[in-house]
This record gives C-alpha cells, structure tokens and sequence, in this order.
C-alpha cells in the first residue's frame, strides 16, 4: 500500500488536488449565484432570496436539488449525440481552464513533499487557457444547431459570431503583457510583475497596460456571453438563446460552465493584470500582513452579533457559528505566524477575484444589452485597433527602453 | 513501451478514427466534431514532440476559428444529410483503390526514405517559443508580411462573395 | 571645393527648372515661368563659373579632375559610370554653353511672349541646357552619348515646337533619322573603341592609348576605322557632308532655338567629340585627313549654297554650316585648339546673327523672306549695329573674335603637311564667300528702298528682354578673339596656352620650331585674309546697293548655276531618290504587307485556330463532375510520387515482384 | 522517444484519408473539410520533421499553412454560401455546370 502511495505519488496528489479544487469550484459557483442574486436584489432595493436558511444562505443548495430532480425532457428531433455533448463540452473545458491557473507563490510542505497551489503549471498556461476559451464556442453553437428549434439556432449563430469575433481582441490585448513578461506561463507573468517589490501596487501591469486591460476585461465579458453581451440567451429576443430547450441538469451543466469561466476569466484578469497573489502594499509594509486576521475578525464579530438578533431560530444558531469560526481562524492567523505568511498570496489573489466577481454582478445590475450590429462593430471597429495599437505601443516602448 | 509511446500511439488511434468519422458520417455537422477531434489529437501530438507553441496554435485558429466557421456556416445554411447521388462514375469505380494506393505509396516512401531522417533524430527538445518567435520574425519576416497581405485579401473577398449583391 | 565636389548640381539645375516647368508650368502665367528658367539656367552659369574659379586652383596633377558618382551601368568588366569630368576642353566648353545658353533664354523670354506653349518651350530649352551638360562634362563615352541623344531629342522637340505645321514636324523628324544614322556610326565606334581598350572611360582610355603606334597614311588600323566611325557620328550631330541636310530644315523652330541648338551648342558637338578624342585622332592620320577634306568641303559647298538663299535664317543655317566645316578642317590639320577657339568665337557671333534675325523677324511681324525686307537700317536701330558687329566678326575684318579664330585655322591648314595649301586655298575662298553672303544678307534687309508696304507691317524695335542679350553677345563678338590676339606679336597664345595641357597628351600642340614658323607667317596671312573678306564686302555692295539691278540679271545669265545653287544642288531630291523611295517600298511592300500580315498575322492567327481546334477535342473530358476531377488529381500525384520516390519504392517493388 | 517515421506514416494515413473523404464525400463542406484534413497531415509531418532535424523551421512552416488553412476556410465558406444561394444544392454532382 505504501509503496504503492511512494511509487504513483503524483498521481494520487494530483487527482487529490483535482477532487478538492472541484469541490471547492462547485460550491464556489453555488454561492456565486446567490451571490449574485443578493447583489442585485440589494441594487434594486429588493431583498433577494430569505426564505432557505438565514439569508437564504442555504438558496444554492435547494436550488441544486431542484436541477437534480426535475425532470429532463428531450425534444422532438433533436440530433441526440450533439445535444448530450453540448452540455457536456461546455461544462468540461469551463472546468478544465481552472486547472491551469496558480493559485499561490510558494508549495505546501506535507509528507515530504512540496505541493503547489494549482492542479498543473504549464510553460504556456495562458496559450493553453485561450485554446480552450476557443473551444467553448461549441458548447454554445452545437446547443443551438442541436435542438433543432428557432431561437436556439438564433442564439446559437449568435454566439459562435459573437466568440469568434472577441476571440481577436481578446487574444490581442494580452500581448502587451505577454511581451512586458516574456512568457506564457501564468507563474512568470505575476513574478514579473514583482519585479520592484518597493513598488507594490505601482508594478502591477494595469498601470503600464490600461489599455490592454479594458479590452481584456470587455473582450472576456463578451466571451463569457455575459450582460451586456448575452445576446446569445437573450430573454426578451430569443426567450432563453441557445439552451432554450434544456432543462434540470444539462441546463444546470450550462450555467455551471458560464459560471465557472466568469471565475477563470476573473482570475486571469487579477493575475495578467493585477499582480495576481502580490499584495498592493510595498513589501517593507509588513504589518499588511496582518490584514486578513484584520479584516476576518471584525467581520466575524459582526456576524455573531448580526446573528444573535436573527429572526428564526436556525439563523441564531447558525450565524454565530459562522462567525465564531471566522474570527477564530483570523486569531489563528495572528497566532501561527508561518500559516499566516502563506496565507498572504492566496489571499490576495481569492480577494481580487471577489472583486472582478462583484464587478461582473455590477455590470449586470446596471447595463442595458447591446444590439447585435452595435456589438460585431464594437468588437470589430473599436475594439480589436485598440489592441493592436495597444500591442504596438507596448513593443514599441519595451524596444525603445532595451529590455 | 514507454510513455510516449503509449501516448503516441493512443492519440494517433483518435486521429485515424476520427478521420474515418469523417468519411462514414452523412451529416455536415458529425464530421466537422470528428475532424476537430483529429486536429485536437494533433495537437497532442504536436506537445508530445515540444512543439507546444504550434499546439496551441493549432487549437486556437483550426479548433476555434476555422472549425467554427465551418459549424457556423453548416448551422447558416442548415446543410442537411448528404443525398446520395452517383453520377460520377470515375469516383465511384476509381476513387477508392486509387486512394488506397496512393496511401500505400506515401506510407511506403515515407517508411522506406526516413531511414537517414531517422539517423538524425534526437530527442525533440521542447521548442523555445521564442526562437520560434525570432525565426518567424526575422529569417521569415517577408513571407510572415506576405501572409498579412494574404489574409487582407481573404477578407475582402469573403465579404464580396457573401454579401448580397444590392439590386 | 563646394561645386566642384558636386558637379552634379550644374546640370541639375536646368533639370529641375524642366520638370518644374513641364509639370506645372501650364498652369502658371509667364513670368512664373520665366522667373523658374531663367533662374535655372542661370543658376548653374553662376556655379558653373565657381566651378571655373575652383578648377583655376587645382594644381596640374589634379587634371583631368574626375569625380565618380554613382554606377549607372555595370556589367561584366564594362563599368558605365555616372562621372563627371572637368579639364580645359570642358571648361571652355561649360562656360559657352552655360553662358550663351543663359543669354539665349533671356532673349526668348522676349521673343516667345506671344507664342503658344509658353512653358512647354521653357521645359524643352532647359531639358536641352541638362542634356549639353552631360554631355561636355562626361567622362566617359557611354556618358556622352546619354548627353548626345538627348540633345538630339530635345533638338527634335524644338524643331517641332509649331506642331500644327506639317513642314515643323517633317524638319524635326528629318533632324531626328538623319541624326539616327550619325549615331549607329558612333555607337559602333563606341563599340570597337570598348573592345581595344576595355573601358569607355577617358583618362584610362587614353593613357592606354598613347604608348600605342600610330597607324601609317592610308592604313585601316583599329584606330583609324574607330574614328572614322566616330566622325560618322559627329557629321551627323554637326551637319557635315553628306549629313548636313537636316540643320537647314530645322530652321522651322524658333529662332531662339535656331540660335542656341543650331548654331552655338548642340551642333558644335561633334567638333567636342572629335577635339575630346584627339589622341586617338592624332594616332590616325588617314581619319585626320578624311575630317580635313569633309570639313573644307562641307565649308565651300554650303557657302556656295548661302550665296543665292533669300531666307534670311537659310542663309544664316548654311553659313553655320561652312562655318563648322572650318571647325572640322582645324581639326582635321591638327590644330584642335583652333578648332575650338573658332568653336567658341562662332558661338558668340552666329549666336548673335540668329537673335538679330530673329528680332528682324519679330520687327517684321514673321517676314523670313530678305527680298521682302530692306532699308530697315534706321527702323531699328540697335537690331542693325549688333547684326553688323556680328557680320563684321564672322567675315574675319580684325580686331573682332572672327578674325583671329579664322585666322589661326587658316594657318594651321597651310601649315599642314599633307595637302594643306589645297586646304588653306579652298578656305580662303570660302571666306571670301562668307564675308559676300553675309553681307548680302545685311543690304539685302537693312540697305536699300524698303521692299513692304508699311500698312501691313509696321516696324517696331524689339524689347529690352531681347536687346540686352543681343548687346552682350555683341560685346563678345568684339572682343572674344582677343584671347588669341598675343599671337601677332610673338607673345603666346593666351587661349592655346590655356588649351595645350589638353591636347600636348596627344601630341596636338605645336613644337617651338613650328611656333617660329607660325609667327613668321602669322601677319602675311592675315593681311591675305582681311583682303579677301573687304574683296568679299566689296563685291555685296557693288551687287546689292550701287546696281541693285545686277543680280537678277547675273541670275539670268548663268541660269544653270543658279538654279542648282538655289536648289541646294538637289541632294534632298536625290537622297530621296536613292534612300527615301526604296525604304518606302521595303516597309510597305516586303515588311508590312508581306512578313507582317502574312506570316506574323497568319501565325498568331493560326495559333488561335489551332487552340480552338485542339480545345473542341479536348472538351469532353471536362465532365464538370468534381469528384472525377479529384480522381485525375490523385493519378497525377500518383505518377509524380512514384518518379520522386523511385529509388526508395525500388527495393519494396522488386519485393512484391518476388 | 517516438520514432520519426512513426509520425510520417500516420501523417501519410491521414492524408490517404483525406482524399478518400475528398472522393468520396458529396457535400461541398464535406470536401472542403477534407481539405483541411489533408493540411493537418501535412502539418503534422512538417512538425515530425522539425523535431526530426531539431531545426524549427518546419513549425514556423506550419504557422504558415495555418494562416493559409484560414484565409483559405474565409473565402471558400463565402463561396460555399454563394453557391447554396445560387444553386440551392450542396452536392457537387448538381452543381457541374459553369452557367446557371
């Protein structure tokens, strides 16, 4: 058995951190839509979901009972083989990205052995990333084309266009980085941009690259067929775009993938763009570190005392909780120095992502869609020039500066 | 039998019957998904000899783009099943054992003539994408501008051919 | 050394003022236009005389200063080089062409006021002034010769000027071809030149050619045939015997151009080309004799002509003519530097008498015709004295440049050794001749009771724009022979001097004793002269003002020679006779009806109806059934798989055999 | 480590089965697809020979095909949706005439 263990190591650890990171993804999404819905419940002065559990905390889950138990009807017609593997397709490679992103600077130490964040660590993570955002174009088209039905050929048409043609500028605007980095890999993008750790936020890409990073930001948001680019399951136009005709878990497998590439696309922003797992701060600002306890210890103070004033009984008992566990870990981190300096990248890399996410749900409470021509001559006329000057200017100054 | 080998050996298993796929499907859409799944074993194949760079590539334009427009265009024009006409005789008696010759042919040759190429085999080392990078852009620069001028001219005649002539 | 360092910049200069002019002239009034050719041209006069200051500093060894600028032809061995070259020779030659060119298109801009195509003449004079660059400052002949087709050129543009009148154009074609068969022959001498010595370049050419013998009297060495052809070409340019007959016919251009082209620049070059190859000359005395005796003959034939001529600007064409014969007879007799004084003094003074004639002909409102003129002598004033200057100065009456450039030709001819007393008796008479055409020319229009009624044209003196050129080249004319006047008493000829690094490479100057000699010489032969030319003024006024009835009836009394005088000895006519017709007859006949409609017609004719043929059969194996397409496609590669892979499908084929 | 000649004859097999597919398909996408098939063996042959030889520019010669893959794809689609438009058939066997 131990031998067994020593001989296929990487293996195991591998398929371990697989497991973990799925788990983890899933639930993340789950929470995602909650998320999301509270966010713009509380924008359009609503309350959003309540009623499951102590701010309807426990929403994700009935809701996911549901998908697994509806029942899931295929239409009349349809090419049986491409409607299973639409789902499947999209689900997968959405899945797939967030293996190749790194989640942390330094590997864990246990039995022996160093384990990074991060299921694998390609030389060329970000070309590997954009291959598969490339491929995820079928899992919309082929969704729409199989259901053999209107709208959803509609939206599937739509989306195909609508990826193909951000594809560009997506790819383009991220060149500028990869030229300042001269890498692909995702792991010398961020070293890079601690280059000057005096600096701290100064070094980031954004400064350099603003340009590159709002294309990027705009062109993901198109590709992840996000308001307001979600021309493809535009509800008033193509009653629910190119899954129309999907329902309980095939519909759920969807909204998992676009959920889970809002994570990817999310992470790459704050790792190409944001220094990803660096801290703002300069590194002789060491008291930063202590941030987290800072920030996880009044918030779970604040849950306790939100918690023992909640109105149902399971919410009284459950809030604190919560909050207690929050507070503790942030005293633990205080406590346990070493936890807490490896802590500090994950961190900051799990809060920029928060952040793009909140940023995504911003943007979905506040911007009308855009219509079809405006979109392809958005991409086309404004977007894709502007990262290639972008790219241009980038070379340009890196060729004059001698790098 | 080592790794590679295996590996080699599975991906080239795909291709080939992918390959067939295209062949025995009648519907325009199956065989654009098996071709993508021939290209996407390519590209396997392509990292399983370092040339990660071109992999990539090769999933990004032909998987993500040219594919695409094919199920684009499928998907525009609703191709259904291929009907099945045959008036070309030629095809029909010819075209079969010809291929199948040819095939033997080149897999002969090759077979026969890659004994000196195998002399020079080393072990692929991962191709540095930045030597690529400078091949490509200063001992290829002129083909590599050409290229540009050739994809111009793609453009404007896809837009001339597709658009509907106003009348 | 600013210019001589970049001697490009002179014959850009006029470049430039053509292209400005040619290319958006049209669209500009006339003192626009003007101000751009003028300017031009004399721009590159003012650098052409720094060049001259520059080049005065330039120690002996320096010389030929020669500057290479770009490779314009290289090929093999052959290097055709964009070079420039300055000397002595070219100097002399720079400082006219810049100088009388400058003065001549001042002039224009008074004598075309009123005509059409305003810049496009502008464009074409200073097109012309590049190309005379080029061509005296070459240093090599493949240089040259750019130059030298491109005078020819602009000549023809300029003959051509009034396009709408056929007998313009046919003079500027005529100008052209005749023109052409003079440069085949200097083409071919370039040719044979290149293959004995291996270059076209001058100062090794010569140097090559110096150590070399001289071929013997009457020897047809390379030398001799090559200069021989090379002379083919400069009768050509400059209107000797048998080739003469297109500068008469170009006096249809303006006269301006008359002036410039046809008298002081472009027909002079020929006699530059044979000057600039003297050491090859001097290595071929059977070529020198056969320059001599073309040159003495074509003098004394076209003054024969110029004596019975009523146009005023025929009469000036033939006298150009004889006058260039004399250039030729002096270097035909060695003396090249003679040949280029009289070169230089001629541009001066027949550069004059066109612009005279031409302000006559403005005064006259077009009038050409002298028997239509007369007594304009008070009418117009300044017009009349610069005419008489300029007759004074080309009948050789000292102390004006005529004299002395004449005078040291003469001398040279009878100095010669081979045949040169024939040579200076012949030269003597032509003189004569001269010194009673011109006159006649200048009674005929200035003398006697008028001979056009006043209500038609009224006589007007010309502008300043075309006084002051007139006035200038008047001064010239006076003293321009003064260079060689020292000779009289003994003192050294400024102008051979300033020459005889030039031509002592090849031998050309004169040894002290043959100094001696000249100076013993010098003052009965030009006491000879001067009489001959008063004989000459004498006989003009006897005819032409004392009996004016006299000629008309010497023209009755000897009708023969008259009529063949004033039918220029019918060459034209027998030329087209013996050239023209049968031509004509070849290229209609045997070229156009028989090898190009017949054969070459018929082929392409028949290869289009075999094509269609072939096609009709082949069609049916267009089936327009892809599919089968794509089966040919795969037998071809097929076939071309099996021939590349042959060696290594061998051993497998033999295999399945087994 | 692979052999070359591994890759050499799968790159041939593909490309025996892109012309059967060529000769055999009716629809015109069909065809055109096994077009791409028969490049993608050729690529595939041109990286095995790149890696045989350790030079790269046999990959730089694949981008090249590539790019001609898509410019080729771009104006042979916008051919393809003429002729549906035109011929209302995408059969290559309907469609052999030169004139309508």
């Amino acid at each position: 058995m131990t031998d067994f263990l020593a001989l296929h190591a990487e293996i195991i650890i591998t398929l371990v951190k697989i497991v973990l990171l799925l788990f983890i993804v899933l639930t993340v999404n789950a929470y995602l839509t909650w998320f999301e819905r509270k966010v713009v419940a509380h924008m359009q002065t609503r309350w959003g979901p309540h009623r499951v559990g102590p701010h309807g905390l426990l929403q994700p889950l009935a809701d996911g009972a549901k998908f697994l138990l509806k029942e899931d009807p295929t239409p009349e017609g349809v090419d049986k083989f491409t409607y299973f593997l639409a789902p499947l397709m999209a689900l997968t490679l959405a899945l797939t990205s967030i293996a190749i992103l790194p989640f942390g600077p330094n590997p864990i130490h246990i039995f022996g052995r160093d384990i990074f964040l991060g299921i694998v660590d390609l030389n060329i993570g970000i070309l590997a990333l954009f291959a598969i955002t490339a491929l995820s174009v079928y899992g919309a088209a082929l969704a729409g084309w199989s259901s053999n039905s209107k709208y959803p050929l509609l939206g599937g048409l739509r989306s195909s266009a609508q990826m193909i043609s951000y594809e560009l500028a997506l790819t383009m605007s991220v060149v500028g980085v990869l030229l300042m980095a001269g890498s692909f890999s995702l792991r010398d993008i961020i070293n890079a941009q601690a280059a000057h750790p005096e600096r701290g936020i100064l070094g980031w890409n954004v400064f350099p690259q603003i340009l590159g990073f709002l294309c990027f930001f705009t062109a993901a948001t198109a590709e992840t067929n996000r308001i307001p680019f979600d021309l493809a399951e535009a509800e008033s136009e193509l009653v629910a775009g190119f899954h129309t005709e999907y329902a309980s878990f095939k519909f759920a497998m969807f909204f998992i993938a676009e959920y889970t590439s809002m994570i990817t696309i999310s992470a790459l922003c704050s790792i190409m763009f944001f220094g990803g797992w660096l801290s703002p701060f300069p590194a002789s600002w060491t008291f930063a570190h202590y941030l987290p306890s800072a920030i996880l210890i009044p918030f779970g103070l604040w849950v306790i005392w939100d918690g023992i004033r909640y109105e149902t009984i399971f919410g009284r008992i459950i809030l604190p909780g919560v909050g207690a566990v929050m507070a503790l870990i942030g005293a633990l981190l205080i406590v346990f120095p070493f936890i807490n300096e490896f802590i500090q990248g994950p961190f900051w890399l799990l809060g920029k992502i928060l952040f793009f996410l909140f940023f995504y749900v911003w943007m979905r409470g506040t911007l009308p869609r855009f219509r079809y021509d405006q979109l392809m001559s958005f991409g086309w006329k404004l977007l894709l020039p502007v990262s290639l000057a972008n790219v241009v200017i980038t070379a340009v100054v890196i060729m004059v500066r001698g790098h | 039998m080592n790794a590679p080998l295996i590996i080699f050996f599975v991906l080239a298993a795909i291709a080939i019957m992918g390959a067939v796929n295209l062949i025995l499907q009648s519907h325009p859409i199956h065989c654009a998904l098996s071709l993508i799944v021939v290209m996407v074993a390519l590209a396997g194949l392509y990292l399983l000899m370092g040339a990660e760079f071109v992999a990539a590539v090769q999933i990004i334009v032909y998987g993500g783009a040219i594919m695409v427009l094919f199920v684009f265009v499928i998907m525009l024009l609703n191709a259904g099943a291929e009907e099945r006409t045959n008036i070309s005789r030629l095809a029909g008696i010819a075209g079969l054992p010809l291929a199948i010759v040819l095939m033997g042919f080149i897999a002969a040759a090759v077979a026969q003539s890659t004994d000196r190429v195998q002399a020079a085999a080393q072990l692929g080392a991962p191709a540095p994408t930045k030597a690529l990078a400078g091949l490509l852009f200063q001992e290829f620069v002129y083909p590599f501008e050409l290229t540009s001028f050739l994809i111009l001219v793609a453009i404007l005649g896809a837009i001339v051919l597709a658009q509907r002539e106003k009348n | 050394m600013p210019i001589l360092d970049n001697l490009w910049i002179i014959p850009l200069l006029p470049l430039l003022g053509s292209a400005i002019n040619g290319l958006f002239g049209g669209k500009w009034t006339n003192s626009v236009v003007n101000y751009v050719a003028v300017g031009s041209t004399g721009l590159s006069f003012a650098c052409a005389l720094e060049a001259v200051r520059e080049f005065s500093q330039l120690t002996p060894q320096q010389i030929p200063f020669v500057k290479q600028f770009f490779t314009w032809i290289a090929a093999g061995t052959f290097r055709a080089g964009f070079d420039l070259q300055v000397d002595q020779l070219t100097v002399v030659m720079l400082l006219v062409v810049t100088g009388v060119g400058w003065l001549i298109h001042i002039y224009s801009t008074g004598y075309m006021a009123h005509e059409g195509g305003y810049y496009r003449f502008f464009s074409y004079l200073n097109l012309f002034m590049f190309f005379m660059l080029i061509l005296v400052l070459a240093a090599n002949y493949s240089l040259l010769f750019v130059g030298w087709e491109g005078v020819g050129l602009c000549s023809y543009l300029l003959i051509g000027f009034y396009f709408l009148r056929k007998s313009a154009t046919d003079a500027g074609k005529k100008a052209f071809i005749v023109n052409r068969i003079g440069d085949f022959g200097f083409m071919l001498g370039m040719f044979l030149l290149f293959k004995t010595f291996g270059t076209l370049d001058f100062v090794p050419m010569f140097a090559k050619a110096v150590p070399m013998p001289a071929d013997a009297m009457g020897q047809m060495g390379t030398l001799t045939v090559a200069c021989l052809l090379i002379f083919v070409g400069a009768t050509g340019k400059s209107a000797q015997l048998p080739l003469y007959v297109w500068l008469p016919d170009a006096m249809e251009g303006p006269t301006p151009v008359s002036a410039l082209i046809h008298a002081a620049t472009m027909v002079t070059a020929g006699v530059y080309v044979v000057a600039r190859s003297h050491v090859l000359f001097m290595r071929a005395p059977s070529a020198m004799l056969v320059v001599a005796i073309i040159g003495c003959a074509t003098a004394i034939f076209a003054a024969t002509i110029g004596l019975v001529q009523t146009d005023i600007k025929k009469v000036l064409a033939y006298s150009t003519v004889s006058q260039l014969g004399y250039m030729f007879l002096a270097c035909g007799v060695g003396a090249f530097s003679a040949g280029i004084f009289h070169l230089m003094t001629h541009a001066f003074f027949k550069a004059l008498l066109f612009l005279a004639a031409g302000s006559v002909i403005h005064a006259m409102g077009g009038e050409q015709d002298m028997l239509k003129m007369g007594g304009l002598s008070k009418k117009i004033k300044w017009t009349y004295i610069t005419m008489l200057t300029a007759t004074l100065a080309i009948a050789g009456f000292p102390p004006l440049a005529g004299f002395f450039s004449k005078d040291s030709i003469l001398l040279s001819a009878f100095q010669s050794e081979n045949g040169g007393h024939v040579l200076y008796a012949i030269g003597l008479f032509t003189a004569l001749l001269t010194s009673f055409y011109m006159f006649r020319l200048i009674f005929l229009t200035f003398f006697g009771k008028q001979r056009y009624d006043e209500h038609h044209v009224h006589v007007h003196e010309s502008p300043k724009s075309m006084l002051v050129p007139l006035m200038i080249l008047a001064v010239l004319s006076l003293v321009g022979g003064w260079l060689a006047a020292p000779a009289f008493w003994g003192a050294p000829d400024y102008f051979a001097k300033f020459l005889e690094p030039v031509f002592a490479q090849g031998g050309g100057a004169e040894s002290a004793a043959a100094e001696s000699a000249a100076h013993a010489l010098e003052m009965p032969l030009a006491i000879v002269a001067v009489i001959t030319a008063t004989l000459g003024l004498g006989i003009a006024y006897w005819l032409y003002i004392s009996r004016p009835a006299k000629p008309a009836e010497l023209a009755k009394s000897m009708k023969g020679a008259y009529t063949t005088l004033f039918n220029k000895y019918y060459v034209d006519e027998l030329y087209a006779a013996v050239v023209v017709k049968p031509l004509l007859w070849l290229s209609t006949k045997v070229l156009w009806q028989t090898v190009d409609v017949q054969i070459i017609d018929g082929a392409v004719n028949g290869i289009a109806h075999g094509t269609t043929e072939v096609g009709d059969n082949v069609r049916h194996a267009q089936s327009g059934s892809t599919r089968s397409y794509a089966v040919w496609v795969i037998i071809g590669a097929l076939v071309i798989i099996a021939i590349i892979f042959w060696p290594y499908l061998k051993p497998a084929a033999v295999g399945m055999v087994r | 480590m692979v052999p070359t000649h591994y890759y050499l004859v799968l790159s041939a097999i593909l490309f025996g089965l892109g012309v059967v597919a060529f000769v055999f398909r009716r629809n015109i996408i069909t065809i055109f697809m096994s077009i791409e098939l028969m490049l993608n063996a050729v690529n595939l042959a041109f990286v095995a020979f790149s890696q045989a030889w350790n030079r790269l520019d046999g990959q730089v010669f694949v981008l090249f095909v590539i790019v001609v893959a898509a410019a080729e794809a771009a104006v042979g689609l916008g051919i393809i949706i003429l002729i549906q438009r035109n011929r209302q058939s995408l059969n290559v066997e309907r469609v052999d005439l030169l004139k309508l």
